[in-house]
């Protein structure tokens, strides 16, 4: 990121913009991102079904790519309010790929540790180890390990559920294992080697 | 080696000579090409100028050149420029070669090296082809003074009246039952609020009964034949079921008819029409159509009540499909516009949302004329709303949808937001992505809409829906966007959504275009010779385009093309005859084998067999001059003036440089 | 010269009302593509005898791309029809006289694909270069002399060719 | 028989038990056979994306590599390409990597890197990833469906909750509509069951929002119940498991939140299938919903069917006429009918 000068800084300047954003962002998207396209027209702000709880919308967030604002951008709760119910998606004119722009932004925003709430990386990052430690998804361990963390004053609301769940066969006690749980570490330790050199 | 060739390198100011080291090229071109005969090589700023154009002609006559080329720009550009210099000066024009350096080398490329050797090698090519190029002579063929304009909407109207008035006879084609096209459904036009039928009807009556014009309505062209100046056109008057000699045009057909249809066409489905119907009052010719799909009478073999009523015995149900053929010289294409069809765009819900109307049912809506007597009402076709919300570039500037933008949706927008404020008082939003008011007198126009207290909410909508979210949407139609300049999603609940539909070429335009033989862009606009200084002129010479054809455009730009174009044609007219390229085949009867391999090859049948000298011949009158049987016949007895075997094999040693002087 | 440095030389046929329009269309909107097409322009892909294509290849290119109207835009009506055919029998022939079927491509482009054109192009001259200079008619000793001279003019002098006539 | 391979995903196991019973219960009356996928693992849902990229990729690419694996070569007999996933999101997962993998070639060559590391491989394009409801629709066909129907569910008003994955972003272009697709309304008129116009029918469920943002989740699952409930359905039918969890799942949770009193059902569509074809409701899951479905079953009265016509449609008031519906394969659905 490049430095402030002193006499900006002096000047109160709080950012200097980084031009390259746009790029990294764009390049760090699965398949072609079209982000350099968007024409601000408001499509995904305004078909977003929680854009209200959003701190910007995600064409606001699109313009601050493009300005240049790192921190502010990956800073936004706005990619982990993302549904990706992919509305924005097949409505963009541009055709962005907006969805997979808010999944490139998540992973940014936790490489650079710049969140402003932990709930939603922590739940990604709970997941994730899950799926890494057995190859499957375990909702109980995820749960409650989650729950426990985050909403523990959710709880005692929940139990219902959860003993509903249960008694109706709906959750496992025990995690499922995959047979091959070895050959799909070697595959996740390769794809993240690959990861870090990309 | 007897030919004298003259180089001429152009800087086209810094076009060329920015990435082109343009003196190494002449001076390379001397030097490594003088075998070859080029006896001069030179380097000007602006070659296609009068001192440039001297300059060669000076040389042919000075230096007794007797071959030249021009590395300069693509030959579509100056060919005819530097020909007509070579003719001046005494040369056969067609001794004139191009080596196209600028759009193919410098503007392409960016290494000066690189770009310099590909220019030489382009000159190259060019030497060693017109060496072998031969003196051809223009032929001269007279030309038919009548015109065909397709198309009577008020673009083909404007080009088919300017025609007539100066006193050339014009055949008008018209696919629906009455020429006007979409103007004739427009109640108002922006930015002035003229009434649309009261300044189109007087050029629809002058049309009508112009003694130049011959108006064939209910009529489509099959067929096209021929080249410039001698088109032969075949021309299908559908059956209208109506003796047209014997028809008053007094309507008690139509009175009588007992049965009704959806009208899609003129009231865009948003009224109704009898079987037998003219579409509107004032529609030109007057006579009615009968739309035997609909009829009691076709479907089921009784019923007859327009034969019983008509007092001039004016039905005919025995009519058939006529084929006309005509013959003119010029063809001015104004086929029009089709409306996006919205219901593509379905987060809309124009289709399942009752009082979601398009920009054509809203003109008929509003339109005095219309179904609902110009009252602004909702489906339910009573209730007066009290909100609406217009909607713009729908279907337009969508990658979705149609990549451009359709011009016409900001002004037509706007007026809408006049119309439904001044009869309803209605609030009235515009949602719009960017505002294009660009032309005379439209910005004021949006002024004033702003003033009159229209709320402008920038931001493409999201979506049209029925489904409320709280108390105060319950029975309104919400739309949902993104304010994108307050940075906040709103919900805006509204009674009516007004829907500003894009425009789209014709769904059959690349049928069309294929038949006069002219192409469409990728949007699928019939493309023009020049976007910039050819407009209306085609790549087909003697086919004009005017209109939305060409591209969305409104009504000013519309007429302003219909007379440009008439233009061209009386100056084709004018001029009695016109010059054909010598680009034909023929063939060397000599060598002829007769085996007929080219006789099935030809699309335009120019080629026949002359069974008693065992021959084939072409007639150079139909030859179009593709050079398809010259590729393939086996015995070499077909040669293509102009692009010869020998001027292609010559081409393609000099490309690749075998001509160079051996070192 | 290493396979990297390679830089081939090919000829492109054109048509003179969609192909060789795409590429003026090109140039005036200053896209940019690779410099080793020099074009031909003929009035139609149907006027193309396949012979020019064997020449073309004898006497030093590497490749030959040939262009034409898109199936059922000819402005002849069908006569790119007749080049689809000619082409696809003379990559044919190319496999039977032990040339690379791929050093010939058809591609069509409309007045309106500058864009197409440019693209292709660049896409032709990356899939020669992969396959690396045609040998047609030249020894390998020859060849190694080729890849000795010093590229001083670049692609357009290559003074090996002067050496061995056709 | 039609066979497929089929891809079941972590949910079909678990809260979405219900769904997978049905599934197999009308298997077997529509002549289809599917071949679970070997020692399949998870799709990664929507948390693993926005963590890493190529690990994301690699963990969904390793399914359709044994997939591939497994499946035996088309020309043969009793082959096929196509892989089954009846849940959305890994439907969704699958078929985007598919896609990105072609879309982006640096993208593919990376994950088959990764793959390699297990000894796997595979080839983007190579497989054709549908939804079980797309098999239905467009591969068994609803004539199909709707001869083996034996107890029409007249008289239960359904609104068709298709989700929003399904649908979008739809890179093989699939589905009649992105906003207001019709399989499902489609599937459920065959089924005899009343379906209610239901804009909502693609609107979000709130996901893993009722995770991590649970008001937002609130919010969006409110929207979908007062709807439906509004247009007096007296169910939900969805294809999904994560909308089916969210929406079954978290009601009560819900309508603390907001203080309201909904009590809207949501069953598979597949429990439907099974009702109409005559099967028992404990066979196929019924009574696993929290939600409970009773209610709005006794409307056909299960145990003993009712054959009475649907109402009489109500007489339109005379207006301006309306466009005619429209829909991106009104031809392909012309030759279905």
């Amino acid at each position: 990121m490049p430095h402030m000068t002193d006499e900006r800084v002096r000047a109160g300047l709080t950012h200097e913009e980084d031009l390259s954003l746009l790029h990294e962002v764009s390049m760090k998207t699965a398949g072609v991102s079209r982000l350099e396209m968007c024409i601000q027209c408001g499509t995904c702000g305004g078909s977003c079904p929680a854009a209200k709880d959003m701190d910007h919308t995600p064409r606001m967030l699109f313009a601050m790519l493009r300005a240049g604002m790192r921190e502010e951008a990956l800073r936004s709760n706005t990619q982990w309010i993302c549904v990706s119910c992919y509305h924005c998606v097949v409505r963009c004119p541009q055709e962005v790929h907006i969805a997979d722009v808010m999944y490139t932004l998540k992973g940014m925003a936790i490489h650079a540790k710049l969140y402003a709430d932990s709930t939603a990386p922590d739940f990604s990052q709970t997941f994730v180890d899950m799926v890494e430690s057995y190859g499957r998804s375990f909702e109980m361990g995820l749960a409650t390990r989650h729950y426990l963390k985050h909403f523990p004053l959710r709880l005692p609301g929940m139990l219902p559920m959860g003993f509903g769940m249960i008694t109706k066969g709906r959750m496992g006690l025990r995690p499922k294992k995959i047979k091959q749980m070895d050959q799909l570490t070697k595959i996740l330790d390769r794809a993240r080697q690959l990861e870090m050199t990309s | 080696m007897t030919e004298r060739i003259g180089v001429y390198v152009c800087h086209c100011g810094s076009n060329i000579a920015g990435t082109v080291d343009v003196v190494d090229v002449a001076n390379w071109a001397a030097e490594k090409l003088g075998h070859q005969g080029v006896v001069i090589a030179r380097d000007y700023k602006f070659m296609c100028s009068s001192p440039g154009q001297e300059l060669i002609e000076k040389d042919i006559k000075e230096l007794g050149l007797t071959r030249v080329v021009v590395a300069a720009c693509s030959p579509h550009l100056h060919e005819k420029t530097f020909r007509t210099a070579a003719k001046n000066a005494g040369l056969n024009p067609y001794l004139v070669e191009l080596a196209s350096i600028r759009e193919q080398v410098s503007w392409v490329h960016s290494d000066k090296a690189v770009a310099t050797a590909k220019s030489k090698a382009v000159v190259s090519g060019a030497v060693s082809r017109v060496i072998e190029n031969a003196p051809l002579e223009e032929i001269k063929v007279p030309i038919n003074p009548n015109t065909l304009v397709v198309g009577g909407g008020i673009a083909g109207i404007q080009a088919a009246l300017e025609i007539a008035n100066a006193g050339f006879r014009v055949y008008l084609v018209e696919r629906e039952p009455s020429i006007g096209g979409h103007m004739a459904q427009f109640d108002k036009t922006f930015p002035t609020l003229d009434c649309s039928a009261c300044i189109l009807t007087p050029r629809m009556v002058e049309a009508g009964t112009h003694p130049n014009i011959t108006l064939l309505t209910w009529s489509e062209v099959v067929n096209v034949a021929g080249y410039v100046g001698n088109f032969n056109v075949t021309i299908k008057k559908k059956a209208r079921f109506i003796n047209e000699e014997l028809c008053t045009g007094c309507g008690i057909c139509q009175e009588k008819c007992p049965k009704k249809v959806v009208d899609d066409v003129y009231e865009a489905g948003l009224g109704y029409r009898k079987a037998v119907y003219t579409p509107f009052a004032q529609a030109v010719p007057n006579f009615p159509v009968m739309d035997k799909e609909n009829c009691t009478y076709f479907i089921k073999g009784t019923c007859k009540a327009c034969e019983k009523f008509c007092p001039t015995n004016a039905i005919d149900f025995n009519q058939q499909d006529e084929l006309i053929n005509i013959d003119v010289g010029n063809i001015v294409l104004a086929t029009g516009y089709d409306l996006f069809d919205a219901r593509r765009v379905s987060n809309y819900g124009y289709g399942r949302l009752p009082n979601v109307f398009t920009s054509i049912e809203f003109e008929r809506l509003s339109n005095a004329a219309g179904p609902t007597s110009g009252n602004i009402v909702l489906r339910d076709g009573k209730t007066v709303p009290k909100s609406v919300g217009i909607i713009h570039c729908v279907g337009s500037r969508d990658r979705n949808f149609n990549n451009y933008c359709s011009v016409i949706c900001c002004m037509q927008g706007l007026k809408f937001a006049h119309l439904v404020h001044e009869r309803t008082g209605a609030t009235v939003y515009n949602f719009y992505i960017d505002m294009r008011t660009a032309y005379k007198t439209y910005d004021e126009f949006y002024q004033r809409v702003l003033e009159e207290g229209t709320l402008f909410v920038r931001g493409k909508v999201a979506e049209v829906t029925d489904a409320a979210r709280y108390s105060n949407e319950k029975g309104k139609l919400i739309i949902q966007t993104e304010d994108t300049l307050a940075g906040k999603q709103r919900r805006i609940p509204v009674d009516m959504v007004i829907l500003s539909s894009g425009l789209q070429p014709r769904h059959d335009a690349k049928e069309v275009g294929k038949m006069f033989g002219i192409s469409c862009s990728t949007d699928g606009w019939f493309t023009e010779r020049h976007p910039k200084l050819d407009p209306v002129a085609t790549m087909t010479e003697g086919v004009f385009i005017v209109g939305c054809a060409q591209g969305p455009k409104d009504i000013p730009s519309s007429v302003a093309q219909g007379a440009a174009a008439s233009a061209r044609v009386l100056d084709k007219i004018l001029q009695k005859e016109v010059a054909l390229e010598p680009i034909k085949a023929t063939i060397n009867k000599e060598m002829c084998s007769g085996c007929r391999i080219c006789n099935g090859l030809c699309p335009f049948n120019a080629i026949a067999f002359l069974a008693d000298d065992n021959v084939s011949e072409i007639n150079p009158a139909l030859c179009q001059g593709c050079g398809t049987c010259v590729a393939a016949c086996p015995a070499g007895a077909i040669s293509g003036m102009g692009f010869s075997d020998e001027q292609i094999i010559a081409q393609i040693d000099g490309l690749l440089l075998r001509n160079l002087e051996p070192a | 010269m290493t396979d990297n440095t390679f830089e081939p030389t090919i000829i492109g046929f054109t048509c003179n009302w969609c192909s060789y329009r795409a590429s003026d269309l090109a140039g005036t909107a200053r896209m940019k593509y690779a410099p080793n097409v020099r074009l031909i322009r003929l009035m139609c892909s149907g006027r193309l005898d396949p012979t020019f294509v064997l020449r073309a290849l004898s006497e030093g290119a590497d490749g030959v791309m040939i262009t034409g109207c898109h199936p059922g835009e000819c402005h002849y009506i069908e006569q790119n029809y007749k080049a689809l055919r000619r082409f696809l029998l003379l990559r044919r022939v190319l496999q039977g006289l032990g040339i690379e079927p791929e050093r010939v491509k058809l591609v069509w482009a409309s007045a309106a694909e500058g864009a197409r054109f440019a693209s292709e192009t660049t896409a032709f001259v990356e899939e020669i270069r992969k396959l690396g200079p045609l040998c047609w008619g030249k020894s390998s000793e020859q060849l190694s002399v080729i890849s000795e001279q010093p590229d001083d003019l670049l692609l357009i002098t290559d003074n090996s060719q002067k050496e061995v006539p056709a | 028989m039609n066979k497929y391979l089929l891809y079941p995903g972590c949910s079909m196991e678990s809260s979405a038990k219900a769904y997978m019973e049905s599934m197999n219960a009308i298997v077997e009356p529509l002549d289809l056979h599917f071949e679970e996928i070997d020692d399949w693992n998870c799709c990664g849902a929507t948390e693993y994306l926005g963590i890493n990229l190529i690990p994301a990729y690699s963990l969904i690419a390793r399914n359709l590599a044994l997939a591939a694996k497994q499946s035996p070569p088309v020309n043969g007999t009793g082959g096929t390409r196509t892989v089954v996933a009846p849940c959305s999101a890994c439907y969704l997962n699958l078929a985007k990597a598919d896609h990105y993998m072609q879309e982006r070639p640096s993208l593919g060559a990376k994950v088959n890197e990764a793959l390699a590391a297990g000894n796997l491989q595979y080839k983007a394009g190579t497989l054709d990833v549908r939804h079980l409801i797309d098999i239905l629709v467009y591969d068994v066909g609803l004539e199909k469906i709707r001869d083996a129907v034996v107890r029409p569910l007249h008289g239960l008003k359904v609104a068709p909750y298709m989700g929003c994955m399904l649908p979008r972003p739809d890179y093989q272009h699939r589905w009649s509509d992105h906003e207001h697709p019709t399989e499902l309304d489609d599937l459920l008129r065959a089924l005899g069951a009343d379906v209610i116009d239901y804009p909502l029918t693609t609107n979000c469920c709130g996901g893993h929002m009722t995770q991590i943002g649970p008001e937002t989740a609130f919010e969006l699952i409110r929207r979908l119940v007062a709807d439906a409930d509004e247009r007096g359905a007296q169910m939900m039918v969805t294809v999904c498991p994560m909308c089916q969890m969210n929406v079954d799942a978290y009601q009560n949770e819900m309508n603390h939140f907001f203080g309201t009193d909904y009590h809207m059902p949501i069953l598979f569509f597949t429990q439907l299938m099974g009702l109409a074809f005559g099967r028992e409701p404990k066979e196929l899951g019924i009574g696993m919903e929290l939600v409970s479905a009773r209610n709005a079953l006794a409307n056909i009265g299960v145990e003993e069917p009712v054959t009475q016509e649907p109402a009489a449609p109500k007489k339109k008031d005379e207006g301006l006429p309306m466009p005619r519906r429209w829909t991106r394969h009104e031809g392909r659905k012309e030759a279905l009918k």
